[in-house]
Formats: structure tokens, sequence, C-alpha cells
């Protein structure tokens, strides 16, 4: 087994290694030639307007934390579900449960709308809207 | 790889009294080269192919002009990527930038090593394949959002942002799905998951089983019935498994960021996303490692649902099948130009070879078996093995060129509303069903 | 020494190195971003180690978890803040006499545990799959704390979106 | 989730992007995905067509006309030519007006044939794209035939048409025609009742038809917020009162959802004219007159005085508005240019709308930044 883990360390610095060897031969190889307008940030041909590292929109911070709880509870579930076969019954009835009370966390956080992306809360301007 | 270089020692003398790890470590080096320059080649034939595939549904040429059918464009534009100027903008965090590559490439380049590529064949033998390949593939979002962010482009942190929320949101229904056949396969071993199928439609191991589910409707005794394809784990429970099945088809499109899911690279909105900023062969590594993990993701599919490297038909179908196909292919040539429907007659054909097949009764599934030459099957499984795999990645594309393109909030209201509640109901009902038909 | 376990403590070493490599970069990155992309380093490093006591669910776990998924909430909890790039620390800091002793007792304390460590969780030549261990264990021994987790998961989970929520409005 | 708000940014985009259709620039200011305020920048492609307009004489002046709308420039040359023909007090010969109509017809047909492949590049399916620029392909080969210009056509003249059509190019068109109906069929299969396709455009920029009168909408962008006008049918020149067909209206669409005056309706309305303009050219085909094609004065030299007129061209109502004071080249020209008209209402429609949205909005109002900047 570790022999294994041995190969999986081996295939990471591998891929390092080529990754580092193309970078290295491409250097040797290839022009460069870098001026002012070239090294620019790429914004449709016009300047940056303010900074890009910019405060971001809190809907993705909610649904990372809404994937965390379920890939802990995923993450869990494996081992479960590796001997599911040998136990029977007892597991698919605790499983059950197990599963069944963080669903009822999914179904609040369901019918709370945190779900919901952006668009739901404009849906209503939007109607607004319509009637000029 | 072990099991390969323990052989390697019965066999040969002069390697007595030397440590067993400097063989390894040398021969698992050999694989990882071989199989490093395989993704590249892989990747550029994938593109070279797609090109084609578009070209096809599109009603153009493609790719023709650098050898025979343009088949060496790949070749070309990897030299292209080599010569390219490789920019690093100004306002950039240069080392976040540089390394960004490296983590995605890594992260996809590492989950082949549990691959099961043939019988008792991949570069290692991890007891936790699947966990392991689902953990290292989400390391790749790091490497995006860090691409993303050190470009200190807009267009580029979107494209990293919906990436990142993308793939973890798919991760979820990915995870429950793959639970839900683990329950029927019992392992997290990639080899036992398929080496525990029979072809005579029975899973090895634990107690006896009849027939799966819908086929003992069929056959009365099942010693009479050549199940084939019909064993492998998509047909343990329909219609559940189907529904896994296309369930884990959708996340993999999401995983890889392939349409109708590449709001990440949008190009008509975010122009490339978070590769935006860069160039040469630094772009070409984002490239490869994207198509490489369309692979990766269709293997895992393969291997969980469509039997990995077990041949799907016995040897009278495999015999049948072209030779049937041909016999079509040779009737319709005359009436039409259509490659198109060429194309379509010979499959048919294939198909009802192998149908003729299935119903010959024939036993024999390996034509390693029926030559009597044992390591043939290591050759045999590859090429199953790579073609239900490329099938899948083929698959991928055809939607690629005929699909629209979800918008943010669909894409996280089909995975978080739709996906994963139905993710948990059939978790459940093929808990059930292992349970009742254990 | 024979030459596995050479290599094999190169390898510990290698990687209880970049552990504390990342760590440090951790602790004095002014950059947060630097910072969180570090404890890339850091998570990785340990899953490493965790494979090295053939531990091979924990690894698995650890960079599922941690990597796949904490990581990446803790970036995107950099990305909501302001001024991500250069950071004023506003919190003083605690003076150096306090943190000296309370890592001394710290590493007192891991040295206590390392002696007095059950054998079999040392290194061992353990070959099982640790995987269906745990998921015995799960389902007999350790069931009841087994439940009690998915209700500890669902507070998190309301709780979580709730702050989340509530600091939104705010 | 209400009250969320994080950073607002200002994000360029454009003029070099590849969904704005050309130079133009959009400053959008965005809350994460959330656009919140959207100003169209123009006059990246300014030429000065209307100054060189007042520099040339009328007849030289018609190639330039060519260049504002390149998609469709026949809807151009024709506006030019009618404005310069009521300024003399003329008309064209029957032959060239049933002809004119015949090109103009054609033009719309490929024009909206572009407007439907990016329209379907801008929500991410690309082979729609690839399908409209091989019949497009068709239609300018036909053009090209005609004229030996594939785009800038400088094809219909004042006082009729630069080139008479032969029987060849009349077995091409219904040659053309007989291809083209089917494909219609293959549009809509592929696109139109797509359900991703749907989703994203159904109930997406809806524009209701008192505000779409009220920033002087026209064309299919009118037409599809259900107002029913067309100065084809209203104000009919070139003796379209003639001929047979319907002005498709947007409605609503309850089966898959859209609305009328969404995205959705913008995108049919023109698949719906595609088809009415087929039935056209099908008129015009079995029926063009003999005799003169060509018929102007040596010397184009109109009495003083003002005129406007205007024509439907494939994005809306064209105006040649000129003044002349008895010379050969015109005092003051001012063109009415539909796309700069139309894309006057998006940052209206384009407020709180996802990125995404956005783009599928500005695609849906189809615009050509030729005619914009002029």
């Amino acid at each position: 087994m570790l022999l294994d883990f041995g190969v999986l360390l081996l295939y990471i610095v591998i891929a390092c290694g080529f990754l580092t060897a193309a970078l290295v031969a491409g250097r040797i190889i290839r022009p460069n030639k870098p001026y002012k307008d070239k090294l620019t940030t790429y914004e449709c041909g016009e300047d940056t307007i303010g900074t890009s590292f910019i405060q971001f929109n809190v809907r993705f911070y909610v649904i990372a934390l809404i994937f965390l709880i379920f890939e802990v509870e995923i993450v869990l579930l494996f081992p479960w579900a590796v001997v599911y076969k040998n136990v029977g019954l007892i597991a698919l009835i605790e499983m059950g449960v197990f599963i069944l009370i963080l669903l009822a966390g999914f179904a609040y956080v369901w019918s709370q709308k945190d779900l919901e992306w952006v668009k739901s809360e404009i849906e209503t301007e939007k109607e607004h809207g319509t009637n000029l | 790889m072990k099991e390969f270089i323990e052989h390697l020692y019965n066999e040969l003398e002069f390697l007595e009294g030397l440590p067993f790890i400097i063989p390894f470590i040398i021969g698992s080096f050999i694989l990882a080269f071989i199989i490093i320059n395989f993704i590249a080649v892989f990747a550029g034939v994938c593109t070279y192919i797609e090109r084609k595939v578009a070209a096809r549904i599109q009603a153009r040429v493609g790719p023709y002009m650098v050898g025979p059918h343009g088949i060496l464009q790949w070749l070309a534009d990897a030299l292209k990527l080599l010569f390219k100027e490789d920019t690093v903008p100004e306002k950039a965090d240069k080392l976040l930038f540089k390394l960004a590559p490296f983590i995605v490439f890594a992260g996809s380049f590492a989950c082949w090593v549990a691959l099961p590529l043939a019988p008792a064949f991949s570069p290692a033998r991890l007891n936790i394949g699947i966990l392991y390949i689902i953990a290292f593939g989400s390391s790749v979002i790091l490497g995006i959002l860090m691409a993303g962010w050190a470009s200190s482009s807009k267009w580029a942190l979107f494209g990293a942002m919906r990436s990142a929320a993308q793939i973890v949101s798919y991760e979820v229904p990915t995870g429950l799905t793959i639970l839900a056949m683990l329950l029927i396969t019992g392992t997290l071993d990639m080899h036992n998951t398929i080496a525990q199928i029979n072809l005579d439609g029975t899973i090895s191991g634990g107690q006896s089983q009849g027939l799966p589910f819908p086929l003992n409707y069929f056959s009365t005794n099942a010693d009479n019935f050549s199940a084939g394809m019909f064993s492998w784990y998509i047909f343990r429970y329909p219609p559940f498994t189907f529904i896994a099945f296309i369930i884990i088809y959708i996340c993999a499109l999401a995983e890889t960021n392939r349409v109708p899911f590449d709001i990440p690279e949008a190009e008509s909105e975010l122009v490339s996303g978070y590769h935006t900023e860069y160039s040469g062969m630094r772009f070409s590594f984002f490239f490869l490692s994207e198509y490489a993990n369309m692979f990766v993701f269709s293997a895992i599919i393969t291997t969980l649902f469509l039997g990995g490297w077990l041949p799907p038909f016995n040897i009278t179908g495999s015999l049948l099948a072209p030779a049937c196909g041909i016999i079509l292919y040779m009737l319709v040539k005359g009436k039409t130009t259509d490659p198109a429907n060429r194309f379509i007659a010979f499959c048919t054909g294939a198909g009802i070879g192998i149908f003729l097949g299935v119903l010959s009764g024939d036993k024999n599934y390996w034509f390693a078996d029926y030559l009597g030459i044992q390591s043939l099957r290591f050759i045999e499984g590859l090429f199953w093995f790579f073609t239900k795999s490329f099938g899948l990645v083929i698959l991928m594309m055809w939607l690629r060129w005929t699909i629209p393109r979800y918008r943010v909030d669909q894409l996280m209201e089909l995975c978080w509303k739709k996906l994963t509640p139905l993710a948990f109901i059939n978790l459940f009902c093929i808990g059930i069903l292992e349970w009742l038909y254990k | 020494m024979s030459l596995n376990e050479i290599l094999l403590n190169i390898i510990f070493y290698a990687l209880a190195l970049t552990g504390l490599f990342s760590s440090f970069m951790v602790a004095t990155s002014t950059n947060m971003v630097r910072t969180a992309f570090s404890l890339l380093g850091v998570l990785f490093s340990f899953a490493g180690l965790y494979g090295l006591l053939r531990a091979d669910f924990l690894f698995a776990a650890q960079i599922l978890v941690y990597v796949g998924g904490i990581l990446v909430l803790i970036i995107f909890a950099i990305m909501l803040t302001h001024k991500i790039a250069n950071v004023n620390l506003s919190n003083e800091s605690t003076s150096s006499s306090t943190v000296i002793a309370v890592v001394c007792i710290l590493f007192a304390v891991l040295v206590f545990i390392a002696l007095t460590l059950p054998e079999y969780i040392k290194i061992n030549q353990r070959n099982k799959p640790l995987t269906e261990m745990i998921g015995n264990n799960l389902l007999s021994d350790s069931l009841l704390p087994f439940e009690i987790l998915s209700v500890l998961l669902l507070a998190c989970l309301i709780g979580a979106v709730y702050l989340a929520r509530k600091e939104v409005k705010e | 989730m209400p009250g969320i708000k994080t950073q607002e940014i200002l994000v360029n985009m454009g003029p070099q992007h590849p969904s704005t259709h050309g130079v133009l620039r959009l400053v959008i200011k965005t809350d994460g995905e959330l656009v919140t305020e959207v100003t169209p920048i123009v006059g990246y492609l300014h030429r000065c067509a209307e100054k060189i307009g007042e520099n040339v004489t009328y007849d030289q002046w018609i190639p330039y006309t060519d260049r504002m709308d390149y998609i469709a420039a026949m809807g151009n040359n024709l506006g030019i030519s009618l404005a310069v023909e009521k300024l003399l007090g003329m008309e064209a010969p029957p032959r060239a007006q049933v002809i004119r109509v015949l090109v103009c017809e054609l033009n719309r047909v490929a024009s909206h044939l572009i407007a439907f492949g990016t329209f379907g590049l801008d929500v991410g399916a690309f082979t729609p794209f690839l399908y409209a620029w091989r019949e497009r392909e068709m239609i300018l080969n036909l053009f090209e035939m005609l004229c030996g210009a594939r785009m800038t056509f400088n094809y219909i003249r004042i006082g009729g048409i630069s080139f008479d059509i032969d029987q060849k190019f009349i077995d091409k068109t219904k040659e053309f025609i007989e291809w083209f109906e089917p494909r219609i069929k293959e549009y809509n299969d592929l696109l139109t009742y797509n359900r991703i396709f749907v989703e994203r455009t159904a109930k997406i920029g809806i524009i209701s038809p008192e505000r779409a009168i009220s920033y002087g909408l026209t064309g299919p962008n009118l037409r599809a917020s259900g107002v029913n006008f067309d100065v084809r049918k209203d104000f009919p020149y070139c003796g379209y009162e003639k001929y047979q067909f319907n002005i498709p209206l947007g409605r609503d669409v309850p089966e898959i959802g859209a609305v009328t005056g969404d995205c959705w309706n913008r995108y049919y309305v023109r698949i719906e004219e595609m088809i009415e303009s087929i039935k056209i050219i099908k008129q015009t085909l079995e029926n063009i007159p003999a005799g003169e094609y060509y018929d102007a004065p040596k010397k184009i030299k109109p009495k003083a005085g003002e005129v406007y007129t205007r024509i439907e061209n494939a994005r809306g109502i064209v105006g040649f508005y000129i003044i002349s004071d008895g010379s050969e080249k015109p005092v003051r020209a001012k063109v009415r240019a539909p796309s700069f008209i139309n894309l006057s209402i998006l940052p209206e429609i384009g407020k709180n709308v996802l990125v995404a949205d956005l783009i599928a909005i500005l695609g849906s109002i189809d615009i050509v930044l030729g005619e914009i900047d002029r």
C-alpha cells in the first residue's frame, strides 16, 4: 500500500517535472519581447477601470458553505457504503436516519431560498419594470 | 505495477538480491513517462477529433492541410504553442500565476494513477481508488481559483469563481451517485469493482446471487443466459442505475466545464474565463488537463457503469459484429455517398452481429481465452477500456456542438434543486433494492 | 537501515519540511490570498503524512474535505473581504513571552502523546483497508456518536447559513 | 436574500469582446454576477458617413451607404436612391422596382440569418451559426452573380439598378428557395425550441409595447413587442402593396413560457420574417416586368428643397434626410440608423440582469456597429 502512495508521489513529481521541462524548453526557443502594452491586463482593449482584486458576491460563499456540509456527509457515508452489503438492514435504517436528518437541513435551506442564485431577487423588480 | 514487477522478479534471475524498490521506482517512472506523454498525445488527438466531429456536425471540412486529412494538425498546434511567447501580465501576482498550471496539471495527472486501465493493471492499486480520484479531481478547483485570482483580470476572476462554485456544487450529486453505486459494488478499489463482475450476469463475492433484477424475468435458468454487457452495473437495477448514469454524466460535463455547463469559460460572456491571461505553453497545460479530466471522468463512469475493461459481448458476437457491419456497409455503399449513412449502416450491421452473438449462447468472452494466450487479456482489456471511455468523451463533444449554454443561476438550480434530490432518492432506492435482492 | 527505510525517511522529512515551510508562510504572509494558497501546501503535506501512516481513508478525506472544501470556502470568504492584497493588521499581536509559553506547553503535550501512544496506533504493517474498518465501527460501536454527528452537521448547516445571511444583511 | 450588497465594480465589455458584435464598448457596473448599470459607448467605427455624403455627389454617396449596415446593405442603397428620386420628382422603371424588392428581401433573409446565427453564438450554441453562414453564403453568391460584390453592393442606383438580372439568376434564386425552405424547420429543431435556449431567452429583457414605441424602436425589435408597424405595409414603397405577406408579431407562447417582447420573441420574429421574405421573393420571381431597368437623368441635380424617406430594412427603419440647395451635392445629409436607436434601449432593459442575460439581450437586439457609428 505504501508503495502505491509512493507511485502517487512520483506521479505528482513527474507531472511538475514535465511541466517545468516543457516551460524550460519553451524558454529556449520561444521569443521574449515584452513591452508595456503587451503586459497590460486584458479588459477588451480598454484601460482597466479600478483594481481587479475585488470583493465578490456573498452568494458564492453560501454555496460553498452548504457544499461543505454535504461533502463531509458524503465522506462519512463512504465507509458505510462499503460495508453496506455485509451489514444489511441495520445499515439501511441507520443511514436512513442519518441522511433524513441532513435532508431536513437541506429542506430548510431550500425553503429559506438560500439555494437561489441572484436571479430570484431581481425577478420582482423586473416585473415592476415592464409596466412602464 | 507492483504485480508486474513481482512477475519480473520471478522471471529474471539477475534481479535477485536487488532491493525491490529500485526496479519498482524505475518501472513506475517509465510508466509515468509513458502515461504523461500519452495524455499529451491524447489531448492533442482529442482536439483533432473534436475539430473533425465539430466540422462534421457543422457541415464543414475541419483541419485538412497538415498531413493526410489534417491528422498532424494537433502536432502543429502543439509546436505553435511551444513557440508562442509566454506573457505574464504586469499586474498579476506572478508567483501564483506561474504556480497555477502546475496545480491544475498535477491534480488531473495524479488521477490517472488509480484508473484501472486493464485487468490487474494500473500504475498504482489504491484500495481507496474512487474516493482518491474524486479527491484529487476536486483539488483542480484550487488551481483554477489561483489562476483566476493571480491573473488580476476581471474576466479571469469571474470565470474562476464561477468555475469553482460550479465544480464544488456538482460534486454533491456526483458523490451521492458514486455512493449509490458503491452500495452495489461494495468496494472502493476500482479493480475489484470490475473484477467481481462475472460475465454470466452475476457478481462474485458474498452470498450466492441470481441474475440481477431485470434479467431474472427473462430467463428462468441463469446458466442459459449469456449476459455479457447485461452484467454491467448500469443494468443492475434499472431504471435507478440508468438514472444514476445520467446524473453522473451530467455532473461529469459540469465538472469538466463542458457545454452546456461551460459558463466558466463562456467565450461570449467571459472571453476565455480563468485562462484569459495565459498564453503559450502555460495555456496549453490548462487545455491539456481539461482533456485529461474529461477522460478521467469518462473512465470513472466506464468503471462504475460500463464494466471497465470487460468485453461487452462474446466471441461469436465480436466476430459477427464487424462481419455483419461490413456486409451492410457494402450493401449500402453503392446507394449513398453520405459517409454518415454508411456509418449508420455499419453500426446497424454490427448491432445485428452482436445480437446474433448473444443468441448463440457462446460462453467465451475473452478473445485471449479463445486464443489460449492469457497475457493477451491485458491488451484486450486496454482496448475495451479505452473504447468505452473514448465513446463517452466523443459523446461529450457531440453535446458540445449541439446545445446552447446554461446561465449560472439555472446551472445552480439544476444542481441543487433537481440533481441533488434525485441523487438522494436514487441512493435510497438502490439501497433498498440492494438489500432486497442481495 | 534498509533502502526502503531511507526512502521513507526522505519522504517523511520532505513532507514535514513542506508542511513547516507552508505553515510559516501562512503565518507571515500579508497577502491574504497567498496565505490561503500556502494553506494548500500545509494540507497536502499533512495528507501525505497520513498516507505515510497508511491511513488511506483519512488521506483521501483530508484532500476531499480540506483541500476541495474548506480551502475553497476560505478563499471564497477572502474574496468577500475588502482590501485583499494588503491587509493592515488590526489585531494587536500577543506578547511573545505568552506565545512561547503556549507553544512550549503544546509541544510538551505532543511529545507526551507520542511517547505514550498505544503500540497499535504507531506505524505498523497493517495492510487491511481502513475504510471497511471505519465502516464497521461506525455501524457498531460508534453508532450513537455517528447519529449525533448528523445532528451536529444539521446544526452547522442551519447555523452557518443563518449567520451568513445575517452578515449579508448588515 | 434581499439586500445583498457587495462591492460594485466597473467592467469594460468591449470594444474587443467576442459578443459585442463589432467594436461596441459597454461599461457595465456589476454586483457579482448582477449587472446594475450598463452604458454603451459608441464611436469606435466612426467613418463620417454623413459628412462624406455632404462632400460627394449623390451617386458617389451610394457606396458609402453600403458601409453603414454592411449586413443588409441593399436596404441602404434603396433608401438613398428613393430619397434622391423623390427629390428629383421621378420614379424608377417598374422592372427596377420589382428587382429592388427582390434583392432587398434576399438581403433581409441574409441579414436575419446572421442575426439568428450570432444570437445562437451568444447563448453558447455554435453550430446554428455555421448553418446560417452556409445559407447566407448562397445568397451572397447570388449577389455576386448580380453585381460582383458580396457585401458592399452599390447595386441599387438613383433611377433604377446597376445591372439587369437574367434567367440564370432567377433559376439560381429558385434553387436557393427550394433549399432554404426546409432549413427553417431545421433551425427550429436545433435552436428555437431547444429547452436550454428557451430557458436562456424566454422572459429575458422584456420590452413592453409602450416602452418600445417611446424609445423609437423599429423593425423586428418593435414587432416582437407586439406593435404592428412595418413601413412595407403601412407606407408601401417600391410596390410592396402588390405583394401578399404577413407581418409577424411577437406574442405570448405559454407552451414554452415566452412572453411578448422578450428575447425569444425578438429572435423568433426574425425567423418568421425570413419565411415571409421568401414568400415575397417567390412573388417577385413570378412577375418581373420587361423593360428598362435604369432610367436616370444624365446629371443628378435636384432642385433646392428637403426630403425624408424611410424604408424597412432588416434592422428597422432606415431614414434618409437630405437638404438640397440645387447643386450636385447635398447641403445636409442625415441618416436615421435603426441599430443606433434600437441600442438606446439597452441601458433600460440591461439593468438588473445577469451578465449572461445582458449578452442575450444585446444579441437579440441585433445591432450592426457600422450603422451605429456611421
